[in-house]
């Protein structure tokens, strides 16, 4: 009973929303319309319930002085800070929050993503194994691509360009496509599923 | 005080505090970590209020964008709220509600323009002639149409992988391997792309600032 | 004598183009498979005369003056008029303006907007959604009576319960990472069935589970998931909602937070199930620089290289919906994927007919209309 | 021989970072380049239909990535919208990602500056929204709806630009720079195939392998994958210019070649070491 209400708002959005793909006229449309209106204050609720659980978790972790509690505050006081340059003087260019955000978390999101390198070169040299035929041939390509995309590989020869560019254009269009498809019907099979209250994980526990 | 040079040793700092990471775990990456955890989550906060709470919610609701007040904005107001009851464990259930809108719209929305976009427009496109379209086209249309079909009966799972399905299966993975093999080759380059994009940082903004000029 | 100029100006437009004014041909339509309310207007403009400032549209008004509705770029070419009354016809001229002064008007053209009850270019689409969802909503139905469904065993998920056994024996915690995304994705969702496994496994064997989440509301999910299987194997005194933590939003955030749980907690299984984006090597590279086993499995094809190189069982895109029925047995899933695979043989069958069609479409003609037809049915605006 | 590959096997992995870093870091400071040359492709198509389209046309580009992939998609933001400009068409920027909003200000801000484009007359930055695909659902038939006002509190209504910008419908071409979920598939996915807007895009070069299923049908009418194709994008704007500045991917195309030579001998290498020492335990008794 407890999920009955939640399963039929659930149930109706996803016919509204189905409806809207096919059905032009009112008052599908208006509500069809309405209901995206909503749902993207709904959704950002969402952040916030983040940030509350983030400040949540920070604070219970200094009080337990569970471990590592001390960058706890660290984390408190960046959110903090963002929060009161934001609020006092707004986000526009060359005020605090807008200088915060270029200066340190731009460096350290570009940073933290450029660690990946480091991480591709380790990658390459212990886990890519040509270890069957199939592994090879995943190298194989790769390698062919690699080459092809820097202007190297149309120094060594200028086919690799060509080819690495045919590559993508046929058999990889071919396996992704694949691989599209069948997820696309994984996608139409669950959000059925979801529509029609069969499944229901997402509201936490299954019955 | 020059506020651009503060700012290239603030980035360039915090970088070398993350990348010492690559020596192993250590206190200086711990605390920038955390620093950018906690930074990134006010800045989302602040954009959700200025750019999308304000805006579509609050100025809705009171008229204040366009002078009439919609009364209705009140509902998803209460959806929110519903969605911020999981902080109150007493009235967390009502959180409930508020998945079950985000869900359902999402799933309707998906379901329909899943099946469009990555499923009959693929359909449509690899509907495709065998025959005059020159050989390097008879190749190249060959190659998908027996990738697809082939991939898609590797993920065919009603049936075991033997005898004619499992050879079609094996083409399948086959195809497979090689798009993840040009995957991988394109990803790389990212990954490196990167790298340089913070080199370049270090080597170009920041090693100035001391008079060192590559 | 500052408004004379561009008046002459005007006049010599007027005067020396052929077909008229600044505007050479205007058509008005009813803006199709819309809800009505609406007229577009497109028009042509002289290449020859000196272009205006703007372009006033004039609608004409039940009393029968013009009335301006509204002023766009010349250069625009269309302009759409909304808010209109289906079914009455509507008059429209188009007025040049250059620095304040009205040329010559562009021809009058009238269209009447209508609305539509179905849209006429997804009607091909809406009997194969139709078709799809039925056959896929009876296999269920038919997984529900109880209906012995077979799927082919999948490499990689036998391993599940001796990666959680594994951990136990280590005295090390088992690591479940949901993805990045929220629970509207659909591969979070079947995540979360699977994770409601690994929990029970979990909980028979007395491992502890570590989940730490990217969205808030993933969090709450799996904590609700988690307590029920721990519910369900009866210990419930072992559940521990603070192992289920939210990290932060933010991917790189997120990787960087879980990438400091497993060197400190050094995890002896790792689960990556869900959606994941450039995160995946970070978070594989670390797992297994740790020493954890790690079963990883996402639709996001970019990703799955990754994984197939740092994890050891890896479930490849669709793999990852059929595990989370392969793995609970629940009819209902089961059901579902079996419905899931008649609508690819459905789609196999369209597209071998089709590209036979085509083919034979060069030297027989029917054979290419069976294609065409086929094209169309697929086919949506 | 045996025993130089069984130390590789076991290498510390900080001598792989360290091998990595170098072969970024050298390029780089030796200022190495090399010639691009720019073949047919996807990018060329990009190029190709932002040139055709008239003077004066509005183009939405959408910022749907963060500063952790700036590296690739920033230079593309610059020398898309240095294009654009140069050709006298309008751009609306938004953003599906919230920092996108922050990074599509430096860019169009920057640029227009230099080319002498006012913001509100040439290009707004309409900023973030949450939402994503149900954002342009609802853009389908209202973008005042999603944006009532732009990132710095403007009135949508105020905004000259937008004044015959009622919906999608009125938007002649869609840029989505991605770097993810959300990002070209949901542009593909509700703009393209859903409104029937032509729709373009740049992303990183992980995600670009998967964008070629919507190449080939048509879906999206071009695409700039990564570093390079920013850089071809990059050369082809400055053909004919020599005037305009040096791009920022260029630079970096010489260190991406070493880098990827490295990338491709660890492969090799580690292969090589893996084979022996694998074989050797092999043969070796229990």
């Amino acid at each position: 009973m407890r999920l009955f209400l939640p399963l039929v708002i659930t149930f109706i959005c996803g016919i509204v929303m189905i409806l809207h793909f096919f059905i032009p006229h009112r008052p599908i449309s208006t509500i069809g319309d309405g209901l995206t209106d909503w749902y993207m204050i709904v959704a950002s609720a969402a952040i916030f319930l983040g940030a509350a659980n983030l400040v949540q978790v920070h604070v219970h972790r200094i009080n337990t002085k569970a471990r590592n509690w001390k960058y706890s505050p660290v984390v408190l006081i960046g959110f903090i800070a963002m929060m009161a340059t934001g609020l006092l003087w707004g986000v526009e260019e060359t005020l605090p929050f807008d200088y915060m955000f270029q200066t340190m978390i731009v460096p350290m999101g570009a940073t933290m993503f450029s660690l990946l390198a480091f991480f591709v070169a380790s990658a390459a040299f212990r886990a890519f194994r040509a270890s069957n035929w199939r592994a090879t041939l995943l190298l194989a390509s790769a390698f062919i691509v690699m080459l092809g995309r820097v202007p190297i590989g149309g120094m060594i020869w200028k086919q690799i360009p060509i080819i690495s560019e045919w590559m993508m254009q046929v058999p990889n269009m071919a396996g992704q496509r694949a691989v599209m498809i069948g997820a696309a019907l994984g996608v139409v099979a669950t959000s059925l599923r979801m529509i029609f209250g069969i499944e229901r994980s997402y509201l936490g526990g299954a019955d | 005080m020059n506020w651009e040079i503060i700012g290239i040793w603030l980035g360039a700092v915090l970088t070398l505090m993350l990348y010492s990471f690559l020596y192993r775990d250590n206190p200086f990456y711990k605390f920038a970590e955390h620093l950018f955890v906690g930074m990134s989550a006010g800045y989302w906060v602040i954009y959700n209020i200025f750019n999308v709470l304000k805006p579509n919610f609050w100025d809705e609701l009171t008229g204040a964008g366009d002078g009439s007040p919609d009364y209705f904005m009140i509902i998803p107001g209460i959806f929110g709220m519903f969605m911020l009851a999981r902080l109150v464990p007493k009235i967390a259930g009502l959180s409930r509600m508020a998945l079950a809108m985000i869900v359902g719209t999402g799933a309707g929305l998906s379901l329909v323009s899943t099946l469009q976009t990555n499923c009959l427009s693929q359909i449509e496109g690899t509907i495709m002639p065998l025959s005059g379209v020159g050989t390097m086209g008879f190749i190249d249309n060959l190659i998908v149409v027996v990738g697809v079909v082939c991939g898609l009966v590797y993920f065919f799972f009603s049936k075991p992988h033997e005898g004619l399905t499992g050879k079609a299966a094996g083409v399948g993975i086959t195809i497979l391997m090689v798009a993840f093999g040009a995957s991988f080759g394109y990803t790389v380059m990212a990954r490196i792309s990167l790298l340089i994009g913070q080199a370049q940082f270090l080597l170009f903004d920041w090693l100035p600032t001391m008079g060192i000029h590559l | 004598m500052k408004a004379f100029l561009p008046a002459l100006l005007l006049v010599l437009m007027a005067a020396t183009a052929s077909g008229g004014g600044f505007v050479l041909t205007t058509e008005a339509s009813d803006v199709p498979d819309d809800d009505g309310g609406r007229i577009g207007l497109v028009w042509t403009v002289s290449p020859d005369l000196p272009v205006p400032d703007s372009i006033v549209v004039e609608r004409m008004a039940p009393g029968g003056e013009w009335e301006h509705v509204g002023s766009v770029a010349p250069i625009d070419g269309r302009y759409t008029d909304s808010e209109l009354e289906n079914g009455t016809v509507y008059s429209y001229r188009l007025v040049p303006w250059l620095q304040g002064v009205p040329g010559e008007p562009g021809p009058v053209v009238s269209a009447s907007p209508a609305v539509k009850w179905l849209h006429s270019g997804r009607i091909g689409m809406l009997v194969i959604t139709v078709v799809l969802c039925t056959i896929i909503l009876l296999y269920i139905e038919a997984g529900k009576r109880g209906k012995d469904l077979f799927v082919r065993r999948i490499a990689g998920l036998n391993a599940v319960e001796d990666a959680v056994g594994r951990a136990t024996e280590m005295g090390r915690p088992v690591m479940y990472i949901p993805g990045i995304m929220d629970m509207d994705d659909i591969q979070t969702i079947a995540s979360m069935v699977i994770l409601g496994r690994v929990a029970r496994k979990a909980a028979e064997y007395g491992s502890s589970l570590l989940v730490p989440t990217c969205r808030s509301v993933v969090m709450s999910v799996s904590q609700e998931v988690v307590k029920e299987a721990y519910l369900q194997t009866g210990r419930p005194d072992a559940f521990r909602r603070e192992d289920i933590t939210y990290l932060t939003d933010d991917q790189f955030g997120y990787a960087a937070g879980v990438d400091g749980m497993m060197v400190r907690q050094r995890p002896a299984a790792i689960f990556l199930l869900g959606t994941f984006y450039a995160e995946s090597l970070i978070l594989a590279e670390t797992g297994k620089s740790v020493g954890a086993i790690q079963i990883a499995g996402t639709a996001m094809v970019s990703q799955i290289p990754f994984f197939i190189a740092a994890c050891d069982y890896t479930l490849i895109g669709e793999e990852l919906y059929a595990a989370s029925a392969y793995l609970s047995r629940e009819p209902r899933l089961l059901g579902s994927l079996k419905g899931q695979d008649a609508a690819k043989l459905v789609i196999m069958i369209l597209i071998v007919l089709g590209v036979l069609g085509a083919t034979a479409g060069h030297w027989w003609e029917p054979a290419g209309r069976v294609a065409e037809f086929l094209r169309f049915l697929t086919h949506v605006e | 021989m045996r025993k130089l590959l069984e130390m590789l096997d076991r290498v510390d992995r900080r001598v792989i970072y360290l091998l990595m870093a170098l072969s970024v870091f050298i390029p780089l400071a030796l200022r190495l380049s090399y010639p691009i040359p720019v073949g047919q492709g996807p990018s060329q198509d990009l190029f190709k239909a932002i040139d055709s389209l008239p003077s004066g046309s509005v183009v939405l580009v959408s910022y749907d990535y963060d500063p952790s992939t700036m590296p690739e998609l920033q230079p593309m933001a610059v020398a898309l919208t240095q294009h654009m400009f140069t050709r006298g068409h309008r751009i609306i920027a938004m953003a599906l990602w919230p920092q996108g909003a922050s990074l599509s200000q430096e860019a169009m801000s920057a640029v227009g500056d230099s080319l002498g484009k006012a913001q509100y007359d040439d290009w707004v930055n309409l900023g973030y929204t949450v939402g994503a695909g149900v954002s342009i659902v609802r853009m389908g038939s209202s973008i005042r709806a999603v944006f009532p006002q732009d990132r710095d509190g403007f009135p949508y209504d105020s905004i000259p630009l937008l004044t015959r910008v009622q919906s999608l419908r009125d938007i002649d071409l869609v840029i989505s720079l991605s770097a993810g979920d959300p990002g070209i598939h949901a542009w593909v996915m509700m703009a393209g195939d859903r409104f029937g807007l032509p729709v373009g895009g740049g992303c990183t070069a992980v995600s670009a392998p998967e964008f070629y299923t919507y190449l080939g049908t048509g879906q999206l009418l071009g695409l700039l994958g990564g570093l390079k194709g920013a850089a071809d994008y990059e050369t082809m704007v400055r053909e004919g210019r020599g005037n305009t500045p040096a791009g920022l991917a260029t630079p970096g195309m010489a260190a991406q070649s070493i880098s990827h030579l490295v990338i491709m001998a660890f492969i090799v290498i580690g292969n090589i070491s893996y084979l022996a020492v694998h074989k050797r335990r092999k043969g070796a008794p229990k």
